[in-house]
This record gives C-alpha cells, structure tokens and sequence, in this order.
C-alpha cells in the first residue's frame, strides 16, 4: 500500500513537472517576453520604461539555459519559482497573484461547494428514482429529460435563469456578491440553481446507467430472493456498487472547486478565481493564467493520486496488500 | 511566431470560402467514405440501419443541418445581387449568402413585422423576416443558418485534428508498449492534467484568435480521453489470438495496425466522433461568451443577444434562434449518439462524460 | 398428504414485439415437505424461469401471466408485495447457480448474511452474528470469525455457494429453490456441497426444489424428477421409476446422452437438433422436430398429460399405454 | 447495512431542510444588509477595480473615484459654473504667475488652516497630523521619480529642475546602494529636491515653471499634486504583509477608505479630520456648498453654505456588466446610474425622461462629456497616409464622408452623443457651434465622387483591377464589440472599398501600433482638462508614435500645425487663441488624419431620494456634494421589489402531478 502511494506520487510528481515545460513552452517560448513586458505596461509606455519593467521582473535574461547561464535563465526560474509556490505578480497590475488566488478562492469555494453538494444529492436522487422507476414512462421521460437539459448551454441557462427568476419573478439579487453571513445566500442561491440544473442532465443519464446497470447484477437478484425491498436493494445495494463509479467522477472534479466557475462568476459578478481567469483573458494577464493552469493541473494530479488511494479503499477488490 | 503566421495566413484571406470550403469538402469525403465503409461490411451497415430505424427524426434533423451548411459551403464569385448586401465583386458568396441577399435592413425588427422594431419605418423586405433582424438589420434566419456551417466546422475540424491524433498514438502506445507506451502516457497524463477550459483559453489567448486556432486548442484538449480509450482496446486486441499469431507470422506492425487492430477501433471512433461533437459545440458557446469563440458561431449570437432580454421592449429572438438552432442539433446528435452506443457498443465506453 | 409447495397451471410470458411469448406454459408440479423434487431439462429450457416464476422475481418485463403457486394451501400469487417479501428468503429461499456473481462484491459476506436474518427476524446485532458464525460452522466454512468479514472475491467458489446456502438456510426456510447449485463448481466440491444439502434435508425437513440438467446430481438428491422441455413439463415421476424407464421420448434422449450411461463400445448419444427459442415453438409437440419417434399427429396436436400410476407423461405416443393400461 | 438504510432519505430530508433554510436567508432580491437600511450612505456601481490609488499614479477613472475622494487638491473646480472655473480648495487663493526673469513663471500657494489627514496608523496608533507645504512637495518630487512611474511627468517637466531631479535620483541609487536604502523622502533630501517646488514656510508652497505654462493650474486641481505624508509611503511598502501605498491611501479628502476589497466593493467613510467639517474652515469654497446657480433644485438652494460632506459613507459594488448593475438602479439598489443601452426605450421618451421613471420620482442629467471619439489614419502608412499625397487625401476625405456617426450613435448609443466637425467637444474654448465641416456630414454621393477623383473609382485599385484593401484594426474581439466595428466597415465597403476588420485582442493590437503595422484605428480622447491644448496636442509631431512613442498615433506631422500648436499653448484665452484655433482646424480639415467621430454625451439617472447630483464631465470629486434621504429609500425599494412566487408553488404543483401517477400505476403493477 505504501509503496504504491510513493509510486504513484512519483509519477505524479513527474506529471506536475511535464505541466511545467508545457507551460514554459506555451508561456514563455511561444509567446516572448517582449510580448509580455509591452502587455504588461500599457501603450503609454516608453520603450525604457518597457526595458525597466522587464529587468524589474527578470524578463531580461535568455530563455534557456545555455553556456555562461546555467542556472540565471529563465527556464530554470520558472521552474524554481512554480515548484515554490512562487506565482509573482501580475503582468496586469502588479499585485501578487498569490493573494489574489488567495482573496478569490473564498468566493469561488461558496459558490461551488453548495454547487457541488447539491448537485451531487439531487442528481443521484434524481437518478435513483428514475432506476427505481425504470422501464415505466417515468425512466423513458427521465431519460429523455436529460438529454434535453443537456443539449442546453450553459449560457442559456445563465441568461434565462437571471431574465426569469431575477428580473422577472424578483427572487434573487440579479447579481454581485458580498461575503457577509447575513447576505452571501441571495448572491449565491440563483448562480447554485442554475448550475445544478445545468450539470442534472448529463449527471443524472450517467448515474441512471450505472444503477440499472447494477441493477440487472445477480447480486441484486440474490437480495430479491432474500426478501429485501426494492428501496433497500436501491440504496443497500445498488448504491453501494454504483457509488465507486460515481466517486472517481466525484473525486476527480473536486480539485476543480477552487477553480471556480468561469461562466457563472463572470455572470453574476462574483470575485472568485473564476473571474480572476475571466479578467486575465480581458487584461491579457499572462502570468495569471500561467498561475492558475498550474494550480488547477497540479489540484488535478493531486486529485488524481487521492482517487486511485481512495479506490483501494473504497472497493473491496482492488484493496492492496 | 510562426504558427501564428500560419494561422494568420488561414484565418486571412483563405478563411472565408477556400479554407472553409477545403475543410467541408474533405468531412464530406470522410463521411462518404464511411458510408461506404459501412456498406460494405455487414454488421456496420445493420448498425447503420438499427441507428436509423431508432431515430429517424434526429437522423432527419441532423441531416438538415448538414445540408443547410453545405450550401452555405458550397461559394463562388459573382453572379450579382450581392450589391445591397455591400458584397464586394471579388468575394464568394455561397447559396445561402445568394438566398438571403439583399435581406439587410437599417436594425432590429421583429419576427415577421413589416416595420423596424424601435423608429417603426417601413423595411427594406415588406413582408418581413421570419425571424426578425438583428442590431445591424442582419436577417435573423440568415445568421442561424450560417452558424450551421461553422457548428460543423468546429465539430469536423477539431474531430479531423483530435481522431487522428489520439487513434495514431492511441494505437502505437497500446501496440508497442514499453518506452513508447510510457511516453504516450506520460503526455497524456500532462495533457489530461490541466484544466481543460484553462488550458483551452490559455492555448487560444497565445495562438491568436481565429477559427483555426479555436479548432487547433479544442483539438489538443480533447484527443487525451480518446486516445486513453484507443490504448487501452488496442491493448486487448493484441493480444487476441489472430492478432498473436499474425505476428508470430511475422507479418509487419503497420499491417497489423491496418488489418487488425485499425477495424477493431472503429466503431469506438464513430461513438467518440459523435460524444465529443457535442461537447465541442458546447465548449465553443463558452469560448464565446468569454469572448475568444470563432466569428459567426451560434455561441455568439447567443454571446451578443444576451442583453438584448433587457432591452424594453425585450428582444428575445436572437438568443432564441441562436438557442434553439443550437439546442436541437446537440438534441440531435445526442440521441444518435446514444443509439449509436447502444448498438455498436454497449459497454466499453461507459457514458461519454 | 397434500405438498407443501403446489404449482398449477403456471404461465410466464415476456414481450417480443408486439405479443407477448410464453416462457413457460402451464406448468405443474407439487413438492412435499422433506421431498426433493428435481427439474430436468436443458438449458433454455424454463426451469430458472419457473424457480423465479414461484418467487416473483421473474425480471421486467417479463411477467407471469397465468396459474397459481399453493405454499401450504397459501397463494403466492395473489399476495401483496410486501407480504410475498416476507414469504422470500423467510419461507422459500433460493440458491443461485452463479456464486461468484450472486454475492454482493462490495459487502461482507457475513455481512450479506445477517442482512437474510435481520430482514425477517428481530434481532439484535452480535445475536445475527452468532446465528451467522453458527450458520458457517454449520455449512463446512472453515475459520467462520476470519471469513464473516472476508469478501466474495477473496473465497473460492465452493466457499460461495456454502455462503450462498447459509444465507438461503439463514431463517430455516420450508422450501428451498437450488438452481443449479453445483454447475460452477468442480466435481470434489460438487459432492461436498451436495453432501451438505442432503444432510441440511435431512435434519430441517424442508422441501427442495432442485434444479439442475445432471442426472448424477439428480442421483445424489432428488426423490422426484420433473423433466422440462421448452417451458413445458413433459414428464414427472419418482426418481427410480424414471431413471429406469423413461416415457417421453425427451427424457429417454437425455438419459441416452449421460456418459455414465453409455455402454462399453456404445457411442455417447445426443439428441439431435436444438431446443426451439420460446418465440418459435412449434404448434403441436414441441419435442416433435427432434423427435425420433415422431408422427405426423405430433406435430398437429399438442399432448395431453397421461397418468401412468404416480408418473404423468405428455406424449402423442404414451396417450393410447396410458389408455391399455 | 442498517446505519446506511436510510441514506437517500436522509439525504433527500437534508437537501429539503437547506433548501427552506437558503430561501429563508436567500428570500430577498436585496444586496445590501438589512441593518444599513436606515443609514445616509450612497450606493454606487463601478465598473472597473481600480489598479492603483497612488495620488502620483492614479490616471484613469477607475482609479480617481476613490483617489478624488480621498485625497484633496490645492484647487478645485466650481461645482456649478459652466465654462469650467478654479477655486481655491486647500489652498486660500487660486494664485496668479509672477513673471520672473529669464522667462520664469512662478505660482505661489498658501495653504488654509487646519489642515490635516485622516487618521491613520502610519502617523502611530489612531494618529493624525496637519498638512504642511513639505507634503506637497515631496509628492512633487515622488512625480519626477522614476520607480513611481508616474503618467504625467511630461506637464510637470514644466517645472524647473524636474527632469534632472529624477535623473540625478536614478544615477545615484545605481551608483550608491546604501542611498538605494534609505527611505525615499531622505533620498528626496539628499539629493536636494529640485528648484521648481519649494516650501518657503510650513504653509507656503512656492511653484517656478521654466516657461509660461497657464495649464499647470488645472494640474493643480488633480490628485497628481495632492499632498503625501512621506510617513505613509515609509509605513506601506507590501513588504512583509504590510499593504502597498497603492492599496492604502493617506489623504486629507473628505472621505477615507475604510474598505477596499477592490474585486467586489469598496467603502467610503466620512473622514472627521476633513477642514470642512472643522469650525475653522467657514466658508471654505471647496468645503461649503456653493450658492444655486439657474438650474439649481430647490433641495440645491436648501443647502446653500452647508458645510460638505453630507453623506456619512459611499458602497461601491464592482459591476463589470452594465445590465445588472442598471437593472439594480430600477430598483432601487443603487442611486446614481448611467443608462444601460438596452433600457434607454424604456426611461428616455424624446429626449426627456419617460413618464414610467418620472412616475418613480426619478430625474435625469444631461452633459456632453469634455471628449472626443475618432477614427484615425495612420499618416505613416504608404496607402492611406502622407506618402501617397493628393490622392490619399482625398481617400481619406471620401471615408470621412462615408462615416455615418448620426446612424452609428442612433443603434449603439440611443443617440446619445453629437456628431464631431472637429476634435473640439462643446464646453471647451475654441469649439464653434456653427463650424460644419465638410467632411463630417454623411454623403454618400460625395464620398463616392472624392474617390473617383482619388482614383480609386467605385473603390477599384487601378494597380491590381480589384477592390482597394485596407484594414481597420481594432483591439477589441468582444461580441459586440465586433458589432460596432462591423457598422463602419459597412459604410466603407458600400464605397466598394474592401476595409477587413481585424479584430485582435488589445495586446496584439498593441504590437501592432508599435510597428507601425496598422491602417486605420479608431480611439477615443477624455480630456484631462478643459483646455483645448488638451485636446490639440493629440496631433502635434512631438507627440506622435512614430516619433516618441506618445499619444498621437496618427502619426501626423505636420510642420504648420506645430507652430501654431506652440503660439496657441502658452496663451490665456483670448481671440488671438481663438483665431489660432481655427487655423489649426481648417488644417486638419484638409489633411483628415482623423474622422473625428462624435462627444459623448452622458445621461445620469438619479433617484428620487438623492439630491445636488451634477454631471461632472471632467472627472472631479463631486461625492462630497450628494445627499441621500434614506427613508425615502427604504420605502421605495420596498415597493419595487415584491417578488412574484406562485410560479414557484405552480412548478412543485404541476411536478408532483406529472410524477404521481408513475407512482401510483408503478405500485399497482407490482400489487
């Protein structure tokens, strides 16, 4: 057991430096630091201001490490810089990235934390009352349904949910956000909705097949002839099974709440890491992005190791020695 | 630099008909080819008709969108009429463009109304438009339409760069394992490892906006799943009995790849095709709203009508043809991805997600 | 004495295309209580259909269309549904064929087991696990306290099904339903499991209805024998008096094809021919196409059951003994 | 097994109980605490987080709605009068030059009593201390140093020693580390400051310009030459956890920050240390409400000679959309708002304000926003520029009378804006109402016959038989932003011209104005103050791109405009300017670098409950002179906002409908 979690950490180690060179390559060889330096200042700029800017930064030195630059590079200290959690600054107004990641992941774990639980408990309710249902027009309609919920984009639940239930029926704010317990769920119920309904179809389809899929096991059967009740073979049984399945999707879209949620916060006008990413695209802010792929590559892999170490766990089968 | 010159070079003046036209011309051959394909052999063409027979209204409704976008593929110069419209003498129009010409009006009208929307003069078409006219006087009908083409094209353009991609190493890796299996894997996982919106904007925001480069990002972020599938079926594959044996013949590696393995993964190709159209066309309509999307997709017709439902008198129908034209192709191909699923394969693939 | 188990007339039909197909056809046979009555056939035949006909667990959408199942004068067939789940696993339980697949890969089999109990009796926690450790003690599960927490893929097969059986035994059921409870194991462990439903009889004098298409199990166990062919029973009688002499054409085929049979220089024989799909059973006889003794009237009128002493016979051919004799 | 029994249940019982429990807490559109209700605080939106709120930096407006508030200047402008008009704010006297030899001009301020910042922790815990002339000139001298960057060292290298004051400071920090150490007022010191700001006493600042340069008053009234407390750049350095001086502003204004978390709101707190509050200030010009002018309110007479401010906080909200935020104005959740395209059907009938909003109690403001859209050519381009001589010229007068800027302001800004003869908006000297340029009325007919002359008939290129290329290159790739640009294009291309928009982001746009690699662009100009100087000199060969990198990106040179660009700078306003003025017009007239679009003009909606909101046009602190009735507020929000449920009891209605029966027929089959 111990020996593959240091296993796969190496390998997972490895990854996060794969992401790394990726990121020089994308960053830094394809799109010069010239280009960054000039983004960064402005068109007011004089070109020894952009020359200071970019010594300031230590954007002025080679790309990579050569003869006489082994280590003064900036291959090197891009590396040395990620690998230490050293995200610098903006490239578009100077603040470390660091805080603002810090200052933004408050507001996006709000909205996606409630986000992620109650889409997770609705669609596999949801689901398990199709599965119970199944073969009747409530699974055919069920199904039908999802599909139809998912063959919508997002944009469009966004823009009708915020004309409907805000503008309309005057339910909730019509957007913002303001961290204060005694407001924070107005800001946050309508941006919750919609992403619940929007993630129910394809969720639920999945989940649907995965329990009637367990469903027509043998095992079931078994339970059947023992006597037990379609409810408890549902959640004793089905469940049970079905869950492991489910939770390496769960598992693996978990690092993803720190992300955020590009659409809905950009929509609503919540300042989490969602808008961050959303004002680095408007600001051509390079070494944001830069900051938050790597963040969210390196919450993935992490992501990724606690799956396959919880899979050990969780399924008897694959259980390690 | 070089790339963007390249993708400079395709967005500029290629991209309006030649480019677009070069791409369609080659999907349409593809989709012949399978056809073909199928035709010949037994158990595809049942599956074929199995697929129809089970969805023969979105296998109808797909095909619409298919023809609505060839003709507005199907370009060339001259013929007149394009005066009205400010179409200059040296630039193709394409049926569409020629069925709709001289459709423009001043601004906004509603659908089939016979006077603009907000100062009431009377318009250029007296009957109307059957989907009202956008903020520049655009027919409504005419911009749906077109987006037609571009939702293919985005689908069929990325599929044409992702399929390839992750079937080619998807297979060597799975074939050969060892080193090259490891390295495969390895990219893989890097690739798989970065958030793939982020990675997709951070991809687009270096190589410059433009429908190729959008396709080329949307391609590079999703070929990985498929190519993990592709793998790991090769995987077994190989070590099937005839496929042991044919190489026990010493027969070579590309032919068993060929003959063996490439037939074997083909109907996981066609699921995939379909699974990751969808979800192409939806990544797209995010882009745009973030701005970075390709120019005259649905995405951003949605994307530039999102305030028009604040506007009092509220101006719903271009978000709503934008909306539905966009909803009922992925309806569409969705529903004929799960019957194809059903069919070809019922298990291997889970559910695409 | 009246049986314990009485089914009459049992029909279950599953949809193909728009009509609905009889899976098994007016099934009939009747089990004492301390009586093993064996249900021979091939496979596709209708006899794990007719065990989960008697439960009511025939799979959507499926369904059993006509007959009735007497438990000691009681009709299943019209109880609720919550009352028939207290007749299943309390009153008739089931041992399935499969063992590796019928046993919940991601729970205990102990704990499988104390969920049989606690679902029909009130009992409190360590009590259902005393029962269960009793229950493997008693089945031939060695190390019983090691293997409660052990999982369905970490014991061999013939461990299996021991848990299967302590599990259907778990609340001491009037009748027990085997199918085909030794098919997937090998031969030593066949004998052992075999060995223990005989002695499990013996002392709990349920009744036993086991399914099976080996005549060297029926041999071992069975007091009875009901030979099914395409969903129909074609023949019924005491053990002996079939094995001996066989009336249906059907059942002499199968006894022809048992190896053990087969004499020195004897080719081993098999009936020709393949068991008609419910959706093509011929009108009349439905054996007649693989019949060697077939006439033309066998496959114009379907037979009728002739009662030859104890045994009853559905054969064209048998109708005008039944008559002499 | 039986502790899992009931897991969907429970799991159904939570999602149920948090749903009650969020539509209780989530039951109000309202985005304000219900506490704040009663409380005289003004809530606006802004667009934009601002990215800094150092006085010697902050330039755009994102930045000023805080700066302007927090720090206060020597001058200010009169809240009413029209054309613009200095009065004394810190200061106790607009001063007058003093003409000193060789050429040298000289102001000198005398600053009020009573002076001081607002408390702050940078002074010790809980402390304050006044203003005193020094403070002023260390934030002059922060202006000629090179690490604060700031964008407006070019007017104040009027000052004299300017420029070598921050040379000197750059050549001694690399030479000397230890100096590069020192705190930055004691390099200041050392290095001796520079003659052109003095403190002649603890409250005199003396100003000495090398040259006559009548505009540097109007910099005088901007937060650039607010006063610094050098304790306060020493305190805050974002070392270490402490805040940047950019993010924790010290100043003596009428309001300080009290909350600035810039990506989501922003608070302003009536600052007790400010002058006007004090006994000593009377009637202080900049710190009294000013005597009503002719359209003044009756609530605007009413206050005549109070002292300012009234509001005890401002709540600004980060908007980043414009619709939402307007959609909150209608109702009621912000009191000042500009008026979202999409609504001006709605709240504006004929110019006026529709009878809908006044039956609201709404008013509306009206002002042409000292500024100036264009679309310019770049002269040094071979085809639409210098180089190709008579028939570019033409080329570009015949697109200057395609442009059709009633139509463009018509669908994208409701007509809100009036069309530009010149660069000169209205309000500013030198602008002529009755001017009509040639060139600036659409005309299709003579656009087309300026191109047949140029050559290019029906906008073929005699060169290659096929239509003219050109590319007009905007930094903007947003949806409608594309929009926008297309309606120009259009114009051009019913000319027969083949104009291509190339959309690329702002960065790459960016490049490309730096090679030179651009045709056509289209910019806009915000006057930093009224003068036309601050307008002409977007043209002037010092300034152009090309040359210095500097604001004219035309790129147009032209030698006659230059000379009378200097003979009109340095001069008061007067007919000889006026006459200069239009010389420098009918210049750019002929020459067209520019299709000078159209002024914006700006339409506020103020709510019934807020008084004294005058546009400001040039960005002034005008906070200080607002005044909200909450109550008023409180009752009217209340009004607006009952949201509408039964579709919510319909929807549960009609699911458990659709669902019920499944479950009935469901159990019957299995019976």
């Amino acid at each position: 057991m111990l020996a593959y979690i240091v296993r796969r950490t190496f390998y997972a180690l490895l990854v996060v430096l794969g992401v790394l060179f990726f990121l020089f390559v994308l960053f830094f060889a394809v799109t010069s630091p010239d280009d960054i330096a000039r983004r960064a200042i402005g068109d007011k700029a004089l070109p020894q201001v952009i020359q200071q800017w970019k010594h300031v930064h230590g954007y002025d030195r080679p790309l990579w490490p050569g003869p006489g630059h082994a280590t003064d590079n900036l291959f090197v200290e891009h590396f040395e810089r990620m690998l230490t959690f050293d995200l610098g600054r903006s490239d578009a107004d100077n603040v470390p990235i660091a805080r603002r990641i810090r200052e933004g992941a408050g507001p996006s774990l709000l909205l996606t934390v409630p986000m992620f639980v109650f889409g997770l408990a609705l669609s596999i309710l949801v689901s398990l009352f199709v599965a119970l249902f199944r073969e009747t027009y409530i699974d055919r309609a069920g199904v039908l349904i999802s599909v139809l919920l998912m063959s919508i984009p997002m944009l469009l639940y966004i823009i009708f949910g915020q004309f409907l239930l805000s503008k309309v029926l005057r339910w909730f704010p019509l957007s913002g956000f303001d961290p204060e317990p005694a407001v924070v769920a107005r800001f946050l119920a309508l941006p919750v909705v919609i992403a619940v309904l929007s993630s129910l179809g394809s969720s639920v389809r999945f989940y649907r097949t995965l329990f009637v899929e367990e469903i027509y096991k043998d095992y079931v059967r078994t339970a059947r002839a023992k006597g037990a009740g379609e409810f408890r073979i549902l959640q004793g049984h089905v469940l049970r099974n079905a869950l492991i399945p489910i939770m390496t999707d769960v598992v693996m879209t978990i690092p993803f709440l720190f992300t955020g949620s590009l659409l809905l916060e950009a929509a609503f006008g919540i300042p989490g890491l969602g808008s961050l990413v959303v004002d680095a695209i408007n600001a051509n802010d390079f070494s944001t992005l830069r900051a938050m792929v790597f963040l969210g590559s390196l919450l993935f892999i992490v992501g990724q190791v606690l799956t396959d170490v919880s899979y050990t766990i969780v399924d008897p089968r694959i259980r390690l020695k | 630099m070089t790339a963007h010159r390249l993708l400079a070079l395709a967005d500029g003046p290629l991209a309006g008909a030649a480019f677009g036209n070069i791409i369609v011309a080659c999907l349409l051959a593809l989709a012949v080819a399978t056809f073909w394909y199928c035709r010949k052999n037994e158990i595809w063409w049942q599956a074929l008709v199995e697929v129809f027979s089970r969805r023969r209204f979105s296998v109808l409704v797909l095909s619409l969108y298919v023809a609505l976008a060839l003709a507005d593929s199907v370009s060339w110069v001259g013929g007149g009429g394009g005066e009205a419209d400010g179409v200059l003498s040296h630039e193709a129009r394409s049926l569409v463009d020629r069925f709709f010409s001289g459709s423009t009006e001043k601004s906004y009208s509603s659908p089939l109304a016979a006077a603009e929307f907000y100062d009431k003069t009377p318009l250029v078409r007296s009957r109307g438009h059957l989907l009202g006219t956008n903020i520049l006087g655009q027919d409504v009908l005419y911009m749906t339409v077109k987006g037609a083409r571009v939702a293919l094209l985005i689908g069929g353009l990325t599929s044409l760069i992702a399929i390839p991609l992750a079937l080619f190493f998807g297979m060597v890796a799975g074939y050969f394992g060892g080193r090259v299996d490891d390295l495969v894997f390895f990219v893989m996982s890097t690739l798989a490892s970065m958030p793939s919106i982020l990675l997709l904007i951070a991809l687009i925001m270096v190589l410059g906006q433009s429908t190729v480069s959008v396709c080329v990002a949307l391609g590079v972020t999703s070929w990985v799943s498929f190519c993990r599938l592709a793998r790991g079926e090769t995987m077994k594959i190989r070590e099937l009995d005839y496929v042991v044996a044919a190489r026990a013949l010493g027969v070579s590696h590309a032919a068993i790849l060929w003959r063996h393995v490439l037939p074997n993964l083909l109907h996981l190709v066609v699921i995939s095709f379909v699974l990751l159209f969808s979800s192409l066309v939806l990544a797209e309509a995010t882009l745009s709203w973030l701005g970075i999307g390709v120019s005259g997709s649905w995405g951003q017709m949605i994307a530039q009508a999102k305030d028009e439902l604040s506007r009092d008198p509220i101006v719903w129908w271009n978000v709503a043809a934008a909306g539905v034209a966009v909803f009922v192709l992925l309806l569409a191909v969705n529903r004929i991805g799960d019957a194809l699923r059903d069919v070809l394969d019922p298990r291997t693939l889970g559910e695409g997600r | 004495m009246s049986a314990l188990l009485e089914v009459e007339g049992l029909t279950t039909t599953f949809p193909a295309g728009s009509e609905r197909v009889p899976v098994l056809r007016d099934v009939s046979f009747q089990v004492r209580a301390g009586r093993c009555l064996a249900l021979v056939g091939e496979s596709g035949s209708g006899k794990s259909m007719t065990a989960l006909s008697i439960l009511r667990l025939v799979p959507r959408p499926g369904r059993v269309e006509a007959g009735s199942v007497r438990l000691d004068g009681r009709e299943l067939t019209r109880l609720s549904v919550p009352d028939m789940r207290r007749v299943r696993g309390r009153e008739v339980a089931m041992i399935f064929q499969e063992p590796m697949t019928s046993l919940n890969p991601v729970v205990s089999v102990g704990r499988q087991v104390v969920e049989a109990i606690e679902l029909h009796e009130k009992v409190s926690q360590p009590a259902a696990r005393e029962r269960t450790l009793g229950l493997f003690r008693r089945v031939g599960i060695p190390d019983p306290e090691a293997r409660f927490h052990s999982f369905p893929h970490q014991l061999s097969g013939g461990l299996k099904q021991r848990v299967m059986i302590a599990m259907a035994l778990s609340v001491r059921p009037r009748v027990l339903l085997a199918d085909e409870p030794t098919t997937a194991l090998d031969v030593t462990v066949q004998a052992q499991i075999l060995e223990l439903l005989r002695e499990l009889q013996a002392e709990s004098g349920a009744a036993i209805l086991l399914i099976t298409h080996d005549f060297g199990v029926v041999n071992q166990l069975a007091d009875d024998i009901a030979v099914m062919y395409a969903g129909r029973i074609v023949e019924t009688g005491q053990r002996a008096d079939v094995l001996r002499g066989a009336l249906h054409p059907y059942t002499q085929g199968l006894l022809r094809a048992l190896p053990g049979r087969a004499q020195s220089g004897e080719r081993l024989l098999e009936i020709p021919g393949r068991m008609p799909s419910p959706k093509d059973v011929p009108a009349g006889c439905p054996f007649a196409p693989r019949c060697p003794e077939a006439t033309p009237a066998c496959t114009a009128w379907a037979p009728r059951f002739t009662e030859i002493g104890e045994r009853r016979v559905a054969c064209l051919l048998r109708e005008d003994r039944g008559e002499l004799g | 097994m039986r502790k899992t029994a009931s897991f969907p249940v429970a799991l159904l019982a939570t999602l149920l109980l948090c749903c009650l429990a969020g539509s209780n807490l989530a039951c109000s559109n309202s985005p304000y605490e219900d506490a704040d209700e009663q409380k005289k605080i003004l809530y606006r939106a802004y667009a934009e987080p601002p990215k800094t709120l150092d006085p010697a930096v902050a330039y755009s407006t994102a930045d000023q709605i805080i700066v302007a508030e927090v720090y206060d200047t020597l001058l200010e402008y009169h809240y009413f009068e029209r054309p613009y008009r200095l009065v004394p704010g810190m200061a106790t006297a607009v001063p007058s030059s003093e003409s000193l030899p060789d050429g040298r001009v000289r102001y000198t301020f005398e600053l009020r009593p009573g002076l001081a910042y607002a408390k702050d922790d940078c002074f010790g815990p809980g402390g304050s201390r006044s203003v005193l002339a020094s403070d002023f000139v260390f934030a002059l001298r922060r202006l000629a140093d090179p690490l604060v960057a700031s964008p407006v060292v070019e007017p104040f290298s009027h000052l004299v020693g300017f420029a070598d004051f921050g040379k000197a400071l750059e050549q001694r920090r690399s030479r000397d580390p230890a100096f590069a150490q020192l705190p930055v007022d004691q390099q200041y010191d050392v290095v001796g400051g520079f003659e052109g700001a003095r403190a002649t006493g603890e409250r005199t600042v003396s100003i000495t310009l090398s040259a006559a340069y009548p505009q540097i008053l109007y910099w005088f009234a901007m937060n650039f030459a607010s006063p610094v407390p050098p304790e306060a750049i020493r305190a805050y350095d974002g070392r270490d956890g402490r805040p940047d001086f950019s993010e924790h502003p010290v100043g003596s204004g009428p309001f300080h920050l009290s909350t600035y978390d810039k990506q989501s709101r922003m608070v302003l707190t009536k600052n007790p240390a400010y002058y006007g509050l004090q006994a000593a200030a009377g009637t202080a010009p900049g710190a009294t409400f000013p005597d009503p002018d002719a359209r003044a309110t009756p609530a605007d007479r009413a206050a005549a000679g109070a002292r300012l401010p009234f509001l005890d906080r401002v709540e600004f909200r980060l908007e980043k959309e414009n619709i939402p935020a307007f959609g909150k104005f209608l109702q009621g959740y912000y009191d000042v708002s500009g008026i979202a395209r999409e609504s001006f059907d709605k709240v504006i009938s004929e110019r006026g304000l529709s009878k809908e909003m006044q039956a609201l109690g709404m008013s509306l403001s009206k002002s042409v926003v000292p500024a100036v859209y264009y679309i310019g050519f770049n002269m040094d381009d071979p085809v639409v520029g210098r180089k190709g001589g008579e028939r570019s010229r033409l080329l570009r007068q015949a697109m200057s009378s395609s442009a059709d800027v009633q139509e463009y302001l018509r669908l994208f800004a409701n007509g809100r804006g009036i069309l530009a003869h010149s660069p000169l908006p209205p309000g500013i000297f030198g602008y002529d109402e009755a001017y009509r340029n040639p060139f600036r009325g659409f005309d299709m007919t003579r656009a087309k016959e300026l191109l047949a002359v140029a050559g290019y008939a029906g906008g073929i290129d005699p060169k290659t038989g096929q239509p003219l290329r050109l590319t007009f290159d905007v930094p903007d790739t947003s949806p409608e932003g594309r929009l926008r640009f297309q309606f120009w294009v259009n114009r051009w291309r019913q000319l027969g011209i083949d104009v291509v928009l190339d959309a690329t982001n702002y960065n790459k746009f960016q490049e490309k104005v730096r090679d030179g690699a651009y045709q056509i662009f289209q910019w806009g100009w915000v006057a930093d103050y009224p003068d036309p100087e601050n307008f002409l000199f977007l043209l002037t060969t010092r300034m152009a791109r090309s040359e210095s990198g500097g604001p004219n990106s035309a790129n147009f040179k032209h030698p006659e405009f230059d000379r009378l660009f200097s003979l009109m700078q340095a001069r008061d306003n007067d007919d000889e300017r006026k006459a200069l003025i239009t010389s420098m017009r009918s210049i750019l007239e002929h020459e067209r670098p520019w299709i000078e679009l159209f002024h914006p003009e700006e339409y506020a909606l103020i709510q019934g409950w807020v008084s004294h909101v005058r546009p400001p046009g040039i960005s002034i602190p005008t906070v200080k002179y607002h005044d909200v009735e909450p109550k008023l507020r409180a009752r009217q929000r209340q009004a607006w906002n009952q949201p509408i449920l039964w579709p919510a009891f319909a929807l549960v209605l009609v699911l458990a409908l659709v669902i019920a029966p499944g479950i009935v027929t469901y159990y019957r089959e299995r019976q």
